[in-house]
């Protein structure tokens, strides 16, 4: 036991000392880098668009994630505070007089400070416990906000929303954000701001005292702390950058509706949040821009987008609870003892035999799907980029052998897989 | 693991754009409507009646022009808003110049200002707007725009038609009003009153309420009002599960007088009724199915459900705003210039497969044509739902609301 | 002078049962005190009325002669009073380092702050080492707390009892649990740790009582029976009647 | 009056079959602590199951059979999701059965569709059971009031009188000492979740007829079983059919009288501001009750949530 203690202090500590003191700068710049370049290579208006809601999403995920992954709180009606935000701002929009008076690119800043507002009368009361309570307030206003939009038709403009014109701001520079690109490196330049400042934030003491409250609420209180204020701090600042966002969102679409406001959207926050992984700063973006993706590219594959999405879920839920990123920082250890490479060849063998089962897999599905509700007379039906009849017993029974084949391969293989992971995550030399 | 992610989204985003490549012959109608989630039931519908009537009324006939074909390409929009305008974008960068909705007014109200600003911003590209069911009547109002056409008659000319068949009716004499609470049902409600008041104070209108939209779980409370109230006829402008559940519950409780709607046939709703509706469901909508109009019709008709048996030729109005479009281009010279083409639209008059003549109002792209109140009933050629019941027309307003006024002022390029 | 903690007729009901039934205390500043009883005696009861984890049913509690009537746990805390807990009570998934830095944001007057990073105070980093360092944990620095070995975590658990810095140290049954040698560890660690502030201590392990604590009070079914120099204690006939006898024979 | 009356029945078939969903879920929670999003999921399932075997068997057999099914997938769902799931923490938990009702809502229409199911209730229950004051009620809803006052004092009877019951109730609060004393608790939990899930099949399968059967009908009665329980305070029995009762008699009745906030701000001593149309209160002016019958429920739960945060008949610490 003591000797366990007494171990050499100084190495490990020293290394790991300089890391705490500062902020790793390289992955910062490189995502600038790579926001800034990504125009150029989707060029398309339509890619454009859909990096622009991908960001969106991103601001509005980060925020959702500061009380998830870093407060503890499970929230389901977190899309009031981005659509109030949103909401304000295309009010400022169609205000002529005033919205002249001010530069687009400073819109988001109104947003924030309304989801903000909304976000310190909500807390106020609902941040007094977490877990359950919590949640189920969280619905309940989110419910009672997202009905009144429907309701209070003087804000909300009813189910049609309301809608305003960007263009009509103060000319910024010269940029009257006529063109789609132009919106694009505004909301860019929003995201990593709110990125970075989401980051710092959860490097402050009040960040810090979210992940201790989170953890253990109780401890908390007895080293100073109320836990409930921290809970009611990091609320506040969450419902800023949702705010944020739903002010981009107002910025990238012109019109704000009832869909902004609704439990599904709070829904699909939670899922994208949870899907890239609660655990680490990262995962939201990587859940969001997968998620995104998924909603505006799959769903033009497949009209069973919904389904498979909800079956990844699930499954991340069940074998994966970090999420995306958990698992990639599973291999950081691997990394460290410069053995990631050994993963490579049973990952090919393993993921990729089970990746073709999976395919196979959902042409089975898609093929039952066809079978059952396409119209009488359609028999054909197209699937990766191969077009066939559904109704001849062919593509079943290949479908069928390459799910099988691809499940058995990946089966077989699996032992492998572990006994390579093992290695990997192993220092060379130490006992097995 | 940032390369990893990057290659992600470069191979999504290459797939999202990868359509690009516009056929030189085909003439591309972008359909944004809901594919997947509640409402893909009647969206999925929507599209095979877009891809029938193409394919039946123009392809076959060979084409617009010198042979170009239509072709009708489906984009999921699950009925947002957000994701029509993303789904607009797409459409615009795969070259297609039209663009069909028409599920939710709120939709086609978010797509409208879209295509609106976007012409105006990219002179290059233009794209029109054929909305043929989206019945908010400010969209040929304070909100009409040059590229917006809509091909449905609006809700305003249909509770004109409606109210026209209450008054003709001497039994009612008290009258219930009840519709979902939004811009639509509110319209309805607000129509109803002014008609009714213009055209026979003498009919009392014993309640006028609205309830929370797809939220009603039991509709049990609002039928008791409706029937201690002695109402004649209820007006609803309820659709989906708020009107099978609204009318059914209305006719379990005991109500027996008509009950006058805008959506209760097709998608399910026809064959919810069945025999329960039989003598109370009114309709009204354009496009006469029963008794069939004419030989036409009825071959369009059974070749329709030959294809798709499952299928409804629920919104008639599809084939109108084909064989219009490609009128239109026809007479215009050019497909990919909107402009030449909404001019030769606007104006436009036309017979429509379903008889009756229609005419594009050039003061407000607002289509006037006929105007049908229809009962359901099994007394039918051709049924919804594949279940024997069906609806049947029992009265017709020719040219419904054909000078209305409108509140138009439509700039023109 | 007023005393460090001072409590007053402090009674405490769970529904009709009587936990704490009238206890007077006054525990001078700098005195190491031990409060030993029998189980269910209310020992554990009258620390969670003490810093504010239940309300008392009447009488008053004391610090620095303020009284603590209403006050929650964060506020009690504030006044300078740290207690650890007898079931090992710290933040598993933080870093170990993380841990004890969190325990001193509030003393260092960081408060609520979100605006100055954590990592970049020279003085917050030297001082939650200088506790690693009294804690001998510096070579579990950057370990999940949650990975630690049991003793590691009684550790653990002081160190970030004591780093807000507070006059007043509360432990509940710092060594329960642990091994002879372990627990010989923990007794040095906190005679250390504590110097010259106020120790408060639940403990069952008489060793450790006598080897600490400079003052006794015993609890039986929610009165002090006794309260006195551990001689004096050792003595009281009632005391051995009551609760003592063999243990403290054997000792 | 004897529209009253009416509401009063109207009101009790609503809040009872709400209370058959919430029955369920507060004893799915009180044994795992943790809310079951997915429990309205397996009613529409029960709905859906019936309506299928309604078409070979007849009504009565998938009331016989559908609950059985929904209950063993239940159990399937505990055994082979959940326990999994609880290793991880509540959190997840939760949103392990958020993702489920995605799931099942996505799975049912897969299968059935997206249509409304016809779904209808048997013929033999189709005539008027009696009238009051012209206002017919209908023999199908005096059905649906026996069958869940049935259910209810089956398990009322089965928790307080029976030693399985017993078994269940020690090994809600004492899991650790019940399985001490050789019982399987895993087993007991999972034939709670089952016996839960097969409860809101019941509700499904009677449901279905006069609610609609369609792929929504778990979304929209979702949440609103949740609020129920929480209002009633999580974990309690009792709490749960005091709360569906207060539900359903207080969406009846703001649905049946026209309420108008119009009154109650005159009488709260406010002024109309004129025009109102003009005015940006017009539309909270303008409100009646039943516009916000549905939505009575969620302020009624943040309310209760704020000043009694264990609800009303929870203990406190639950």
């Amino acid at each position: 036991m003591t000797d366990q203690l007494t171990t050499d202090p100084t190495k490990p500590a020293q290394r790991m000392r300089a890391g705490s003191l500062t902020i790793p700068l390289i992955p910062w710049v490189l995502a600038a880098a790579l926001v800034m370049i990504l125009p150029f290579i989707f060029t398309a208006n339509s890619a454009i668009t859909i990096m622009n809601q991908m960001a969106i999403t991103i601001i509005f995920a980060l925020a959702y994630n500061m009380l998830l992954g870093q407060g503890g709180m499970l929230s389901f009606g977190h899309a009031v505070y981005a659509g109030v935000g949103g909401f304000a701002c295309v009010h400022i929009m169609n205000m002529d007089d005033f919205f002249s008076q001010i530069p687009l690119p400073l819109l988001p800043v109104f947003g924030g400070l309304m989801g903000m507002g909304l976000a310190t009368i909500v807390g106020a009361f609902s941040t007094r416990k977490a877990g359950t309570v919590f949640a189920m307030i969280s619905l309940g206003v989110g419910e009672l906000i997202a009905a009144c939009s429907v309701i209070i038709v003087a804000f909300f403009g009813g189910e049609e929303g309301i809608s305003g014109d960007r263009t009509y701001g103060m000319p910024f520079f010269g940029v009257e954000f006529l063109q789609q690109i132009e919106v694009y490196y505004l909301i860019a330049a929003w995201l990593m701001i709110s990125a970075a400042l989401m980051y710092l934030y959860s490097r402050t003491p009040l960040g810090r005292m979210a992940n201790a409250v989170r953890d253990n609420p109780e401890r908390a209180e007895f080293l100073g702390y109320s836990a409930r204020w921290v809970r009611f701090f990091s609320f506040v600042a969450s419902g800023f950058f949702a705010g944020v966002a739903g002010a981009l969102f107002a910025i990238n679409y012109e019109i704000l509706t009832e869909e902004n406001l609704n439990t599904t959207q709070s829904g699909l926050i939670l899922l994208a949040t949870f899907l890239g992984g609660v655990g680490f700063f990262f995962g939201p973006i990587l859940g969001a821009i997968v998620f995104t993706l998924v909603q505006t590219v799959l769903s033009l594959q497949t009209e069973l987008w919904a389904f498979y999405l909800g079956i990844v879920f699930v499954v991340t839920v069940m074998f994966f609870p970090g999420g995306l990123a958990g698992l990639l920082m599973m291999h950081v250890p691997a990394m460290r003892l410069g053995k990631l490479g050994r993963l490579g060849v049973p990952y090919v063998k393993t993921l990729g035999a089970g990746a073709i089962g999976c395919l196979g897999a959902a042409a089975l599905i898609e093929m039952t799907f066809h079978l059952r509700h396409a119209s009488a007379g359609d028999h054909s039906m197209t699937l990766y980029w191969i077009t066939f009849e559904s109704h001849t017993i062919l593509p079943w029974i290949v479908a069928i052998a390459v799910t099988l084949v691809g499940f058995g391969i990946a089966r077989r293989t699996a032992p492998a897989l572990a006994e390579a992971w093992n290695d990997a995550n192993t220092p060379d030399g130490a006992p097995r | 693991m940032r390369t990893t992610t990057m290659l992600g989204l470069t191979t999504a985003l290459t797939l999202a754009a990868s359509a690009f490549a516009a056929g030189a012959d085909t003439v591309k109608i972008a359909f944004i409507d809901p594919l997947s989630g509640p409402f893909a039931g009647t969206g999925t519908n929507g599209l095979h009646q877009y891809e029938f009537a193409a394919e039946e009324l123009v392809n076959k006939k060979g084409g617009v022009l010198d042979g170009d074909m239509f072709e009708i390409v489906a984009f999921d929009n699950k009925i947002s808003p957000k994701e029509s305008l993303i789904q607009l974008q797409v459409a615009i960068d795969q070259g297609i110049r039209y663009i069909a909705q028409g599920n939710s007014s709120g939709v086609a109200n978010a797509l409208t200002e879209a295509i609106n600003k976007h012409n105006r911003r990219n002179p290059d590209d233009r794209v029109l707007f054929l909305n043929y069911s989206a019945v908010d009547p400010a969209l040929t109002n304070d909100k009409c725009n040059f590229w917006h056409f809509r091909f449905d008659a609006n809700a305003d000319i249909k509770m004109d038609a409606l109210t026209d068949s209450i008054v003709s009716n001497d039994e009612i004499e008290k009258v219930y009003i009840i519709g979902q609470d939004y811009s639509f049902g509110k319209a309805v409600a607000a129509a109803a009153v002014r008609y009714l008041g213009e055209k026979a104070p003498e009919i009392e209108i014993v309640g006028n309420e609205l309830h929370p939209i797809g939220k009603v779980k039991d509709f049990t409370p609002y039928s008791r009002k409706i029937v201690a109230s002695e109402a004649d006829a209820v007006i609803t402008g309820n659709w989906g599960a708020d009107m099978v559940g609204l009318g059914k519950s209305v006719l379990e409780n005991g109500f027996t007088g008509p009950i006058y709607t805008y959506y209760a046939a097709a998608d399910g709703i026809t064959a919810a009724f069945g025999d329960a509706g039989v003598g109370s469901l009114r309709l009204v909508a354009e496009g006469q199915l029963n008794p069939p109009p004419n030989d036409r019709a009825s071959e369009y008709i059974k070749a329709f459900k030959a294809k798709y048996p499952d299928g409804n030729l629920s919104q008639a109005r599809i084939t109108n705003v084909i064989e219009m479009l490609a009128k239109a281009i026809n007479e215009a010279g050019t497909a990919d210039d909107v402009v030449p083409v909404a001019y030769a639209l606007a104006g436009m008059e036309h017979e429509s497969l379903w008889g009756g003549n229609l005419m594009m109002r050039e003061s407000d792209h607002q289509l006037i044509q006929n105007v049908h109140i229809m009962e359901h009933t099994n007394d039918v050629v051709f049924d919804h739902d594949n279940s024997g019941f069906g609806v049947k027309v029992v009265k017709t307003v020719e040219m419904a609301a054909a000078d209305s006024p409108t509140t138009c002022e439509m700039r023109r390029p | 002078m007023t005393a460090a903690l001072e409590m007053d007729g402090l009674k405490k009901s769970f529904g009709k049962t009587e936990i704490i039934r009238g206890v007077d205390l006054k525990i001078g500043k700098g005195e190491r005190h031990a409060i030993i009883g029998p189980n269910g005696a209310g020992k554990s009861t009258l620390f969670n009325l003490i810093t504010g984890r239940f309300p008392q049913t009447e009488g008053a509690i004391r610090l620095h002669g303020q009284d603590l009537a209403g006050k929650a746990p964060f506020q009690i805390n504030r006044m300078g009073l740290s207690r650890s807990f007898q079931i090992t009570n710290i933040f598993p998934k933080m870093s170990v380092f993380e841990n004890v830095r969190c325990s001193l944001l509030w003393s260092m007057g960081y408060r609520y702050n979100f605006w100055s990073m954590v990592g970049r105070s020279r003085a917050l980093t030297e001082g939650t080492d200088e506790i690693l360092d009294q804690i001998n944990l510096t070579a579990r620095r950057d370990l999940p707390a949650g990975v630690l070995s049991y003793a590691e975590q009684r550790a653990l658990e002081i160190g970030i009892t004591i780093a807000g810095g507070a006059n007043v140290i509360m432990l509940d049954e710092p060594t329960a649990g642990m091994s002879h040698s372990e627990t010989d560890y923990i007794v040095d660690l906190i005679r250390t740790v504590t110097e010259g502030k106020t120790l408060i201590m639940v403990e069952h392990d008489m060793g450790v009582v006598f080897g600490l604590a400079d003052q006794i009070s015993v609890l039986v079914y929610g009165e002090i029976i006794a309260t006195g120099t551990p001689e004096a204690v050792r003595a009281n006939p009632k005391v051995q009647e009551a609760y003592l006898g063999e243990a403290l024979e054997a000792h | 009056m004897d529209l009253i009356l009416v509401n009063l029945i109207d009101g009790l078939v609503t809040g009872l079959l709400l209370f058959m969903l919430s029955a369920g879920l507060t004893l799915i929670f009180s044994m795992m602590g943790v809310l079951n999003f997915a429990h309205a999921s397996f009613y529409m399932l029960g709905a859906y199951f019936a309506f299928q075997i309604s078409l070979y068997l007849g009504f009565w057999m998938g009331l016989l059979i559908a609950p059985l099914v929904v209950g063993v997938l239940g159990a399937g769902v505990e055994r082979y999701g959940l326990r999994r799931v609880h290793q991880y923490g509540h959190v997840p938990e939760l949103i392990f059965t958020f993702g489920l009702a995605l799931l099942i809502e996505e799975l049912v229409q897969f299968i059935w569709g997206k249509n409304q199911m016809p779904y209808a209730t048997p013929e033999i229950l189709q005539f008027t059971a009696f009238s009051i004051a012209g206002n017919s009620i209908p023999a199908y809803k005096i059905f649906m009031i026996f069958i869940s006052v049935a259910i209810f004092i089956g398990l009322l009877y089965v928790l307080t009188r029976t030693r399985v019951g017993m078994i269940i109730q020690a090994a809600l609060t004492y899991p650790k000492t019940v399985e001490a004393l050789g019982h399987n608790v895993p087993l007991i939990f999972m034939g709670v979740f089952g016996v839960g899930t097969a409860l809101a099949g019941v509700a499904g399968v009677i449901a279905g007829p006069v609610l609609g059967t369609f792929p929504g009908m778990a979304f929209v009665l979702g949440s609103i079983v949740f609020v129920t329980i929480v209002i009633g305070g999580l974990g309690s029995l009792w709490g749960a059919l005091v709360a569906s009762l207060l539900i359903g008699w207080i969406t009846t009745f703001s649905k049946a009288y026209n309420l108008r906030m119009e009154d109650l701000l005159t009488w709260l001593g406010f002024t109309k501001p004129q025009p109102i149309w003009d005015s940006a209160w017009r539309d909270l002016w303008s409100i009646t009750s039943p516009q916000i019958a549905d939505i009575l429920p969620y302020i009624l739960m943040v309310l209760i949530l704020i000043f009694r945060p264990y609800g009303l008949f929870g203990k406190r610490d639950a």
